[in-house]
């Protein structure tokens, strides 16, 4: 069967079970997901909410890459990445990724390649809001 | 005039997420040397890169006046 | 927060929903899922479905040492290993482990850790059906 | 009388999950030996583990009467 590459920027609620239908098929014994959640503390600050502004075309672009590659690289079937934008409150998702494969190694291996370069390659930006204040995460020295 | 798309803390500085440089053609360098002379505050970003057409674009690379170009400062995704 | 280790052995069908809010707070900024399911081939031969037997008492004793193992070595916040007894169809989930962490790699790692050592220790069986008759997985030599 | 208890193949094997050995107190070595002179099938199975009160067990553990001890084959959950 073809690998199946999917990518969506969404500004709704993301959903585990659709991420995961999209990758499953009866050929595949393994699936590995993983979902970045917003956490409510960073460097002791309190989080009150995240604000994602993604430059779409391209960030569709350089997510589907990931695919590509990550299919070129592991022995994989499927794989989906979905990003929010938008608001994301404190223990929403902000993203998930899913991959299917025949064994299992690949599957973990293919999932962590894809989140490790979406988070250097991806255009999205993520405004942290504190208590007092918010800023651009990552982009000051 | 060549138009350029800004995001995140480049879109802050700039106060806009569209501005423009007069020119018709331009390098990557070039373009990164105006970029930092009229928004001196770029200087506190970590850095950016420039995206020419929807893709990483190297220093040499030459912008043409219909291309999307965009600034794009560090990524912070996932 | 105290880490938590959740096991259960089921006859009915596995929720990844329920095993991903079990191991969700907002401390966590990643969480890791493995969901096995059953292919529809093995070895070239039509699988029809499967029959897991489970020695249920020490099977969870065997799972309970594993969430332990793993936040022990990795830096975990918490893990939750689901398995299914009884009927098992194609595309049907056998097991889910998911793992929560402050910062994603070590939940990639327990994952994997986890599934590894659930093949390899835990009392549990898997009669697989094919068109023309059933084996046991791994009995022979 | 000692209760064992069977498991996948092992079962099938002996064509019962529980069965009995006549014997108050025996190692895990002697136990493996008399299963395996009692059931000669079980020498078609890759190997088998010894788990005694829902632990695995090495060869030179005493079982008591009293004791939950299982015969554990090749394990393939997941």
């Amino acid at each position: 069967m073809k690998n199946k590459i999917n990518v969506v920027i969404s500004e709704e609620t993301l959903s585990i079970d659709t991420v995961y239908q999209d990758v499953h098929d009866e050929l595949c014994g393994g699936i590995c997901l993983f979902v970045g959640t917003v956490r409510n503390k960073n460097k002791g600050k309190n989080v009150t909410h995240l604000d994602f502004e993604t430059y779409t075309p391209m960030a569709l672009k350089e997510m589907n890459k990931i695919g590509q590659r990550a299919v070129d690289q592991y022995d994989i079937q499927h794989i989906s990445i979905f990003h929010r934008s938008g608001y994301v409150g404190i223990k929403d998702i902000a993203v998930i990724i899913a991959v299917s494969s025949i064994h299992r190694d690949a599957c973990f291996q293919a999932c962590q390649f894809a989140i490790d370069t979406l988070k250097e390659t991806v255009p999205i930006w993520k405004k942290e809001h504190l208590d007092d204040g918010s800023y651009w995460v990552g982009a000051r020295p | 005039m060549i138009n350029i798309k800004y995001f995140g803390i480049a879109k802050e500085i700039v106060g806009n997420d569209v501005a423009f440089i007069e020119s018709s053609t331009i390098s990557v360098a070039d373009l990164r040397q105006r970029m930092n002379e009229q928004y001196k505050a770029f200087k506190q970003i970590k850095g950016y890169m420039v995206a020419v057409n929807q893709e990483y674009a190297i220093d040499s690379q030459i912008i043409n006046a219909d291309d999307e170009v965009a600034i794009i400062p560090p990524v912070s995704g996932g």
